[in-house]
């Protein structure tokens, strides 16, 4: 009975959320530990009735094809001669949607409870969690949401909730500029966004998810395929930058200025892979697309390689893990972009439990030392941190793609079904970026948690409240892959687009190679970063390939370009348009107030000044209209009116 | 016999009327004014021995006993208070308003009589059974506002202007933590009729319900009829009596009077809304309906008169910080959460 | 750190030869005091005037004072008593101001407590102190005729 | 927190509510007055020298006092207190030698005249042929024990004080303080 | 429905108080004064919906004209306190063309009340008991954007008034 | 002569409207200028109650546009009293005539 | 620019709050209190003129109407300026009745000051009980003097009369049950939130101002400065007791106040010992004192811990039996010179707090 509850009153795991946001900023912002408390206790709530819910519609295989939707009418628009449209605001609950409320409300109840040790002290405690509340409710609003037009307000909640969080330490600059940087780049991409939603309107007519594919799907009745192609590609640009690809990807590691389970919870768990789910719920749509499924393979195959050569020289943790981060984003992407709505979700799934690991991980590493975020400045981390340090090894045995930890799983589906498509060179390029991936996260652990000890930090083990959520993550990162493996595929029973996928032949090849891509990526770490004390092939390879170098240490140039781009074209048009402003425009209306000033000067006269001389006047015209409606007839007046306006 | 006994004098009187060959209009309209005036004369009597009562409180706390001398127990010492009051001259200020000045202490008894008018004392015992009494009433307390202030306006007196200013910004401000709080109960009932108020508590006390919702509606009503912790308009350390400073002889004995009125006002109303009104708990219905209504509006006088002989005065800008700040939200919250409640308890339906 | 008051006095005596010192008191010119009074406060730490108030010495009143004789109309005499909170030390200081023209720097600059002594003092002796900020009647009314606790003071009235 | 010091003070007041009063009825229940209460005087124009002591020791003069001579004796004619002066301060039962002023219990002493107000002890004619008047014995002094004592302390000293100046006042102040050393 | 002689002669008797008091509001040389009876006006309205049948109204009549809107104007008149009350509610200058406009429009309007043949239902087609439901029901679903307006323009007008009202600090230039 | 009709009803509201006209026109205080809005403000209120009763008894709509108007007037005082409580502060006074602010 | 105007309101001479016959002239900006003008004088009966036309022994009893709420302190100050002036020497029993009946008399000084402060925030039960306390000390102090408010005790060179028999027994029980009683003080006013709400962070003193205006007594304890002359300058035998000078922390009106309440506890604390010692003694009451009381020429400046704070004569003699000149340092009229400034920026109310928290007798500011 709960659980049918819960399933009909999944609204109330975003609202849950919200209402501990509310509550916080009105009531409990002056006391930071009720706050907390409300907080984290709004969210576990909701995270019970989200796992209620994700179990009741994982018992349930009707969910599977015929989602559970119920919503509310919102609004009616007409439009003489359109019609009539009808935007509703509601739930819809199918597997995908499930698992995402259930991994959301899970991950982020646990970053709540880690913030609390993390944040302790922090003069903007309560309202820390008053935005980490309001992120919970708005990506969970955007997880549930049955409507395209319901899903943007919770994406742009969840943009202002990231500008916001990012921005958290709002004395700092760098965390200014960081969110501002944020919050535009994403503006930019959600004005395509926006646009595509228009189109799916005007052309379609109806916002429902559910409608809407079913009208997609015989897209010829509605469109043209050219149409089609651009929508497509409209609605992808958003998740473009909302999940960090190229070209769009800069703000990501930028945003990494905000609070670690801010980075952890917004920019690894969920929030970037909003685009994803968006795309993985769109799929539909770009299923009936061709060249924009290519697009989104393409642009997904192309940032996980961009990303990881980024990462492989970036010296701060927090940075290696965000360009991680958009690497792994391109994974998702990429499989999404092959059509296997299962891979991609079960990428995402997989990486929400090990990237919020090592985030938080991260965060404790950070935390103990002090805010020193080199790597090449931390080492030997393992014996005085023993949990955080080995937590973090789970997490880079899982994303590193070492069986049987999660990663494993879901990268191995990935190159499977990259390969089964037939899409050889994006199987070599993800291919190579799994080593690379392998390499660089490896790195980072020989770096940070081995090798010697630096005299000069004095790390400490960090409190329960951030311990228990990082070994029930580690946990989840070794555990939660099984979901999927080849021989018992739950996973592609309940996630899937078209056709379920059957857990038929094993690619024992892919599979296999894989792990071997794996282990010689870390092999390569473990050679260059723990063998050699002295770090010399290293410092030789960085001198002999100086320019690769600076290339991937200064990502590309891409930050630079933009700049460039800004100042010259925008600046540049701007002063041609503040040009014909001041001669052209400005003549005209100069011309024309002179005109105006000079007329004025003679009907200056007749301005008391007094309100109520105009007042007067005004009833007296009042009467003067009635009575002529009255007596000559409304057509008169109106024409007579008419000739006085 | 005892519980249809005002009941019964009605009826009485109406059969009278009837056997006399008064047209039925005429009738009731008779009976109504019988009604008022008796309410009238009810709330004289309570007041006069409410001022009593006060005075017995007052020393009782204070290790004194009160007044003793006039009458047994000194029952009749308000009474002889009165006397002389009325016998004393009413001194009007050279520059007071005296239109004001006179009309405030003449009008103070109007809104509370007319209140009065709507509440169920009884079963059955009710002068006007309107379908919006709890509204009519707050409507009703509202217009004491004009008439404090006519009164220290009128005075012309900075002592009278500062507490005047006081009694409009208080009272204003705590009329919206009532209402509000009393939304909640509203919700649960589904009607703004007194009688069906009480009607619906005849399982469960609104207080157990709406404890919060309780305790703002008393708060309120306590600052609404100004009384200490929360009597800054006649806080006569500071502003020596406010509205009251330049009244002397029948003038102070009316605001004086109106004051007890507006406590068993606000002990009635709370009474009639969240302790059940006239319904007598665990089934002692031997003891008539109206008695019960008197006993817990009594028990609530009490402890308002409690609270004055506890607690200090606190400050205007407090006073107003605690209305807007604390009560305003806290009620507002009430109500959203009532709301909730309902809906789940709708949902599961237990 | 600890001085006593003796030592105190000497110090003083060095640096303002013209003051005449017994124990526990000493006494200086008019011109003298302010400077006086700054140098205790600052340098030995007599942060707090307990007490101000003036005696009238008219010259031909038996209890004279043992000051200079030369004026006919005598003189009164203010009195200061001082202390230093933190380090427990008592100091008495007295000045003369001839009963004619009797006029005192203020020494409200240096402790704020000399505000109401002074008008208590101007009040009821009609002793002038300069430069004070607001030389007012503090007892008696504005338009109060004489300085009742000047000895050559009548009053007129009362019970018979 | 909030409310608990509310809490605490209804306790309070409810316990007062309801334990016993102070009050005491007034007119029909006194407090019992102590010994040394500065009520009413009382005097004892027998013991009476008309030495004049106590009107100097008085800060206010409220003493009126008026004597003629009688056989060498001053006879005391008149003993005035003009008691809306009083200050009872009882300097003047203090500088008494002879015991013969002293305060009662008496508080109540409020008058509906104004002319009412003086005390009047004492007011008569000086008798013409004056048979002498009786030494006062210790016994007979007044209503107090302590008294008692000072009255015999207080007869050896008699002679001195005889004369009315004012530096009497002060010999006597002074002078009656080691009496006391003796209880 | 029947009219009965009672509510014709409490018509008659509101109509008068009404119009007596708004009269007085307008004469009054004494801006309390005015401000009284403007309450009393208030009242007897309220007194007039009853008749109507609006006993909703006429309670939301009392509650926000006579206790807020006049207390409001109230602390106006308190916190612009002039010595001289007596003169603070004076004509001006342009009365007499004012009383010409006015009378003009009540002409006007008279004419067209008298004139009109207004459908008179109210014989037949008496008032439903449960007003207060009805009105609720009404304002929440079919007039539920208009009503939410009117929120937002108490919240507006409530801002906009303290931002107005607020005292300034006086400034360190000034 | 014994029933009321809806012409009762108008012919009041316009006597009470003309009446608030007027004192809007022709007062000096901007306090009672306000004050005369409100007497025009319930003018409309009674015709559109009488109009409710008389006209759509079942429906309502007037007394529904009377709560509008009721709420309206209420936020029209407050921001009225605001701005004449400002001017006030800056020229300390209320007296309409003296403000010709209006014209440049 | 917007712009306030003030206006002037006259709080007092007949005001509840005033204590007494006093007026403060304020300067008002709605509640806010612009500027604040003290107005005493009303009380004053020129006690330091009466003084020089008086013998010594006759100034006494115009002592006792200064403070007229611990009026046994006040003639012990003028007894000490005296005695210091003619080197009297004062018997050990007379010095233990005094002090003890001097901390009597402050006990009774705060029980009322306390009360009091708790009528001014406006709690009149607080003002009542502590009457019912101050009525039981008044009963002892009428026992061993004949008067309840205007004592006249002391006497130079000792005291007027020894303890009647039983008195020191009473007294002991009354002491025992004082804890009692300012518990609950503590519980109805001192503890309530709203009292603290009133009187917390209020009329703030730091302790420079304190010492720089002179302020003396809980009001200077209040701020922080531990400096009470029973501790810091030990007069008669209060070097003999063990007891604890209470130290406020904000110096606001709450730290005055509950300074006064803890002093209350010591003062007990103090008495008891007293009980304990007087009982060893047995011994004269009054020293050796002249006939004749002519003080030799000179002057004498001799202070007490009063009350209400440092209480000064300062006593010039010209060798007759009538003082040349008298005068008193009043700590409630030089506590009072601070008003303004402490009340500026406060509301109508505080001043009612900040008024009461000095704790002024008009008696003695006026003099």
């Amino acid at each position: 009975m709960l659980v049918e509850f819960a399933l009909h009153h999944a609204w109330l795991v975003p609202l849950l959320p919200a209402l501990a946001f509310l509550i916080i900023v009105f009531l409990a912002r002056p006391w930071p530990k009720l706050s907390a408390f409300i907080s984290v206790g709004g969210m576990a709530t909701a995270c019970f009735f989200a796992t209620l819910a994700a179990y009741g519609v994982f018992t349930n295989h009707q969910y599977t094809e015929h989602p559970l939707v119920y919503a509310a009418r919102w609004l009616t628009l007409g439009l003489p001669g359109m019609p009539e449209l009808q935007i509703n605001v509601g739930v819809q609950l199918d597997p995908t949607s499930a698992m995402m409320l259930f991994m959301v409300s899970f991950i982020a109840t646990f970053i709540q409870l880690y913030s609390v040790g993390y944040m302790k002290g922090d003069p903007g405690f309560s309202v820390f969690f008053s935005y980490l509340s309001l992120f919970a409710a708005s990506m969970l609003l955007l997880v549930i949401s049955s409507n395209l037009l319901q899903m943007f307000i919770a994406w742009e909640l969840v943009g202002l909730c990231s500008y916001l969080l990012i921005g958290f330490y709002s004395h700092k600059i760098s965390a200014r500029e960081a969110a501002k940087k944020a919050f535009v780049t994403c503006r930019v991409a959600d004005f395509g966004l926006l646009l595509g939603i228009l189109g799916l309107v005007i052309t379609f007519g109806t916002l429902d998810l559910v409608e809407l594919s079913e009208r997609v799907a015989n897209f010829r009745e509605y469109t043209t395929f050219g149409t089609m192609t651009l929508l497509a590609i409209l609605v992808f640009i958003g998740p473009i930058a909302k999940s960090g690809q190229f070209p769009l990807h800069v703000w990501l590691p930028d945003a990494m200025e905000g609070p670690t389970p801010v980075s952890a919870l917004i920019h690894a768990a969920t929030m970037v892979v909003a685009g994803v789910y968006l795309v993985g719920r769109m799929l539909f749509l770009f299923h009936e697309v061709p060249v924009a499924m290519d697009l989104v393979a393409i642009t997904g195959a192309f940032t996980a390689l961009f990303a990881a050569t980024i990462a492989i020289t970036q010296r701060e943790i927090k940075r290696i893990l965000a360009y991680s981060t958009v690497s792994q984003l391109g994974y998702m992407m990429l499989a999404l972009g092959v059509g296997s709505l299962t891979a991609g979700m079960f990428h995402m799934w997989t990486h929400a439990f090990f990237k919020a690991l090592m985030f938080l991980g991260a965060g404790s590493v950070l935390h103990a030392l002090h805010h020193k975020a080199d790597v090449w400045e931390m080492g030997g981390l393992v014996k005085k941190m023993p949990i955080t340090s080995w937590t973090f090894v789970i997490g880079g045995l899982a994303i590193a793609g070492i069986p049987p930890f999660a990663g494993f799983w879901s990268k191995d589906e990935i190159l499977v079904v990259t390969l089964n498509g037939g899409h050889y060179i994006l199987y070599a390029m993800a291919a190579f970026t799994a080593f690379l991936t392998a390499f660089y996260m490896w790195r980072l652990i020989f770096l940070a948690f081995y090798g010697e000890e630096k005299p000069e930090n004095h790390p400490h083990e960090s409190p329960w409240t951030m311990c228990v959520p990082l070994i029930v993550l580690a946990a989840g990162a070794m555990t939660v892959g099984l979901l999927g493996t080849p021989w018992n595929n739950i996973w592609a029973e309940w996630i899937f687009f078209g056709e379920a996928h059957h857990s038929g032949e094993i690619a024992w090849g892919a599979m296999i190679s894989s792990a071997v891509i794996a282990v010689a990526g870390i092999y390569l770490a473990y050679t260059l970063y723990l063998k050699d004390k002295e770090k010399v092939k290293v410092k030789a390879l960085a001198e002999r390939y100086k320019s690769l170098y600076n290339l991937s240490f200064n990502k590309y140039y891409i930050d630079e370009m933009y700049l460039w781009f800004n100042h010259t074209m925008v600046d540049g048009s701007a002063k041609l348009f503040y040009l014909f402003d001041i001669y052209v425009v400005d003549g005209i209306v100069n011309g024309l107030g002179g005109f105006g000033k000079l007329s004025g000067e003679g009907l200056r006269v007749l301005q008391t000044g007094r309100l109520q001389n105009y007042a007067l006047v005004f009833f007296l015209g009042v009467l003067a209209i009635a009575v002529l409606m009255v007596f000559a007839g409304p057509s008169t007046a109106s024409l007579v009116l008419g000739g006085v306006m | 016999m005892l519980e249809n006994l005002f009941t019964n004098i009605a009826g009485l009187l109406r059969n009278l009327l009837d056997s006399a060959g008064v047209p039925p209009l005429w009738n009731d309209v008779t009976l109504l004014v019988v009604k008022l005036v008796a309410i009238l004369v009810f709330i004289l009597i309570n007041a006069l021995w409410l001022v009593l009562m006060e005075r017995k409180v007052a020393g009782y706390m204070q290790a004194r006993i009160g007044p003793n001398r006039v009458g047994p127990w000194g029952l009749l010492q308000t009474t002889c208070d009165i006397g002389k009051l009325i016998s004393k001259e009413i001194p009007i200020p050279k520059s007071a308003d005296k239109i004001l000045f006179l009309l405030a202490p003449a009008l103070v008894f109007v809104p509370p009589l007319m209140i009065f008018a709507a509440i169920p004392f009884g079963k059955d015992m009710v002068a006007l059974d309107l379908n919006i009494g709890l509204f009519y009433v707050f409507a009703l307390a509202s217009l004491t506002t004009i008439i404090f202030w006519m009164g220290g306006w009128g005075s012309n007196n900075k002592y009278s202007l500062l507490g005047s200013m006081r009694v409009v910004a208080q009272m204003v401000s705590y009329e919206l933590p009532m209402i509000l709080s009393v939304l909640g109960v509203i919700m649960l009932v589904g009607s703004m009729n007194l009688t069906e108020i009480i009607a619906a508590q005849q399982n469960m006390w609104f207080i157990v319900t709406q404890p919060i919702a309780f305790l703002i509606f008393f708060i309120a009503a306590v600052a609404e009829c100004n009384r200490t912790p929360f009597d800054l308009v006649e806080g006569e350390s500071e502003i020596i009596n406010g509205p009251y400073t330049e009244y002397g002889g029948m003038g102070f004995a009316m605001f004086f009077l109106a004051e007890y009125a507006s406590i068993m006002i606000i002990s009635a109303m709370a009474t009639t809304i969240f302790l059940g009104g006239w319904l007598a708990p665990f089934g002692l219905t031997f003891i008539p309906s109206w008695l019960w209504f008197f006993l817990k509006m009594y028990v609530l006088i009490f402890v308002v008169m409690w609270f004055r002989w506890t607690f200090p005065r606190i400050r205007v800008d407090q006073l107003m910080g605690f209305g807007w700040k604390i009560l305003v939200p806290l009620s507002l919250a009430n109500v959203f959460v009532t709301g909730i409640g309902m809906y789940i308890y709708r949902a599961i339906g237990w | 750190m600890e001085k006593k008051i003796s030592e105190i006095i000497s110090e003083l005596k060095e640096k303002f030869p013209q003051i005449k010192t017994s124990e526990e008191t000493i006494s200086v010119s008019t011109e003298d005091l302010l400077g006086l009074m700054q140098e205790l406060k600052n340098s030995f730490g007599f942060n707090y005037l307990t007490n101000l108030t003036a005696a009238d010495y008219p010259a031909d009143a038996k209890g004279k004072g043992d000051g200079n004789e030369d004026e006919d109309d005598g003189e009164m005499e203010i009195v200061y008593n001082l202390t230093s909170v933190y380090e427990k030390l008592y100091l008495t200081v007295k000045a003369r101001v001839s009963r004619k023209n009797p006029e005192i720097p203020s020494v409200f600059p240096v402790w704020g407590g000399a505000n109401w002594q002074e008008r208590e003092v101007y009040d009821l002796f009609g002793i002038v102190f300069t430069d004070h900020p607001n030389l007012k009647r503090i007892l008696l009314t504005d338009n109060f005729e004489g300085y009742p606790l000047r000895k050559d003071y009548q009053w007129v009235g009362g019970r018979k | 927190m909030f409310g608990n010091g509310l809490i605490k003070g209804l306790r309070i007041t409810w316990k007062e509510f309801t334990s016993k009063k102070f009050t005491v009825q007034y007119p029909e229940e006194q407090h019992t007055k102590p010994e040394r209460f500065h009520g009413r005087f009382v005097f004892d124009a027998d013991k009476c020298i008309a030495c004049n002591l106590c009107a100097n020791a008085c800060p206010n003069n409220v003493i009126e006092l008026k004597s003629e001579k009688v056989e060498k004796k001053k006879f005391l004619t008149k003993y005035v207190m003009n008691i809306e002066y009083c200050l009872f301060c009882g300097m003047c039962v203090e500088a008494c030698n002879k015991d013969a002023i002293n305060f009662s219990l008496e508080h109540d002493m409020s008058q509906y005249n104004y002319d009412a107000i003086p005390l009047i002890l004492v007011e008569r004619e000086a008798p013409k042929p004056e048979p002498k008047p009786e030494e006062a014995t210790p016994e007979a002094s007044g209503e107090k024990a302590e008294p008692k004592v000072k009255g015999k302390g207080k007869q050896k000293e008699e002679t001195p004080a005889a004369s009315a100046d004012k530096s009497a006042s002060d010999e006597v102040a002074a002078g009656k303080a080691p009496e006391k050393e003796g209880q | 429905m029947e009219t009965s002689i009672y509510s014709v002669l409490a018509f008659y008797v509101l109509a008068a108080v009404i119009l007596g008091s708004a009269i007085l509001v307008v004469s009054m040389r004494n801006i309390v004064h005015s401000v009284l009876f403007l309450a009393i006006c208030f009242i007897a309205m309220a007194g007039l919906f009853l008749i109507l049948d609006a006993a909703y109204l006429a309670v939301i009549q009392v509650l926000v004209y006579a206790g807020a809107v006049c207390i409001m104007i109230i602390f106006g008149v308190m916190l612009i306190q002039r010595t001289d009350m007596k003169q603070s509610n004076l004509f001006n200058r342009q009365t007499f063309m004012a009383g010409g406009v006015v009378a003009l429009t009540l002409a006007v309007s008279g004419f067209f009340a008298g004139t009109t043949a207004w459908a008179d239902l109210a014989a037949n087609t008496p008032v439903p008991e449960d007003s207060l439901g009805q009105i609720g029901q009404l304002l929440l679903s079919k007039y539920v954007i208009p009503f939410e307006v009117a929120a937002l323009l108490l919240l507006v007008a409530l801002v906009g008034a303290i931002v107005l009202a607020k005292e300034v600090k006086a400034n360190v230039d000034d | 002569m014994l029933t009321i009709s809806l012409t009762h009803y108008v012919v009041l509201s316009a006597i009470l409207f003309s009446i608030g006209l007027f004192g809007v026109l022709s007062k000096k205080n901007a306090i009672s200028v306000l004050i005369c809005i409100e007497l025009m403000l319930n003018a409309v209120n009674i015709n559109l109650i009488a109009f409710s009763k008389y006209i759509t008894p079942n429906e309502f709509i007037g007394q529904i546009f009377a709560i509008f108007v009721i709420t309206v007037a209420a936020a029209e005082v407050g921001v009225g009293l605001a701005i004449i409580i400002a001017i006030y502060r800056n020229k300390l006074s209320v007296n309409l005539d003296e403000f010709d602010w209006l014209k440049w | 620019m917007l712009r306030t105007e003030t206006y002037t309101m006259n709080f007092g001479p007949q005001h509840p709050a005033t204590h007494g016959v006093f007026q403060v002239v304020l300067t008002l900006d709605g509640e806010k209190i612009v500027k604040a003008e003290p107005v005493c004088g009303y009380l004053h009966r020129g006690i330091e003129k009466l003084a020089e036309s008086r013998t010594y022994q006759q100034v006494i009893p115009y002592t006792d109407r200064m403070d007229y709420l611990a009026s046994m302190l006040q003639n012990w100050g003028y007894v000490m300026a005296v005695e210091k002036l003619m080197g009297l020497e004062v018997p050990e029993r007379a010095e233990y009745l005094r002090v003890i009946s001097g901390e009597l008399s402050r006990l009774a000084s705060h029980v009322l000051a306390t009360g009091v402060y708790a009528l001014d925030v406006g709690g009149f039960t607080g003002f009542l009980l502590c009457f019912r306390e101050r009525e039981r000390m008044m009963d002892l102090l009428e026992e061993l003097t004949g008067s309840r408010m205007t004592f006249s005790y002391a006497r130079f060179g000792g005291v007027a009369d020894d303890a009647p028999e039983g008195w020191l027994e009473k007294l002991d029980k009354l002491m025992d049950d004082m804890p009692g009683y300012i518990d609950e003080y503590d519980g109805l006013i001192t503890g309530n939130e709203i009292f603290q709400a009133r009187t917390k962070q209020v009329g703030g003193l730091s302790p420079e101002t304190a010492i720089d205006y002179s302020l003396s007594g809980p009001v200077l304890r209040g701020s922080g400065i531990n400096y009470d002359l029973r501790k810091a300058k030990p007069y008669s035998i209060y070097d003999r007791f063990d007891f604890e000078v209470p130290v406020g922390k904000n110096g606001d009106c709450f730290d005055r106040y509950f300074c006064r309440v803890r002093e209350m506890r010591q003062s007990v604390r103090i008495i008891k010992q007293a009980i304990e010692q007087i009982k060893e003694i047995d011994g004269p009451i009054k020293g050796k004192v002249p006939k004749a009381l002519k003080p030799p020429k000179g002057d004498a400046y001799a202070e007490i811990e009063s009350s209400k704070g440092i209480l000064g004569f300062y006593v010039v003699s010209d060798g007759t039996n009538k003082p040349h000149r008298v005068h008193v340092r009043r700590p409630s009229f030089i506590n009072l010179g601070y008003l303004d400034e402490m009340s500026r920026g406060w509301l109508i109310a505080d001043l009612v707090a900040i008024l009461g928290s000095i704790d002024i007798v008009l008696g003695e500011v006026d003099c």
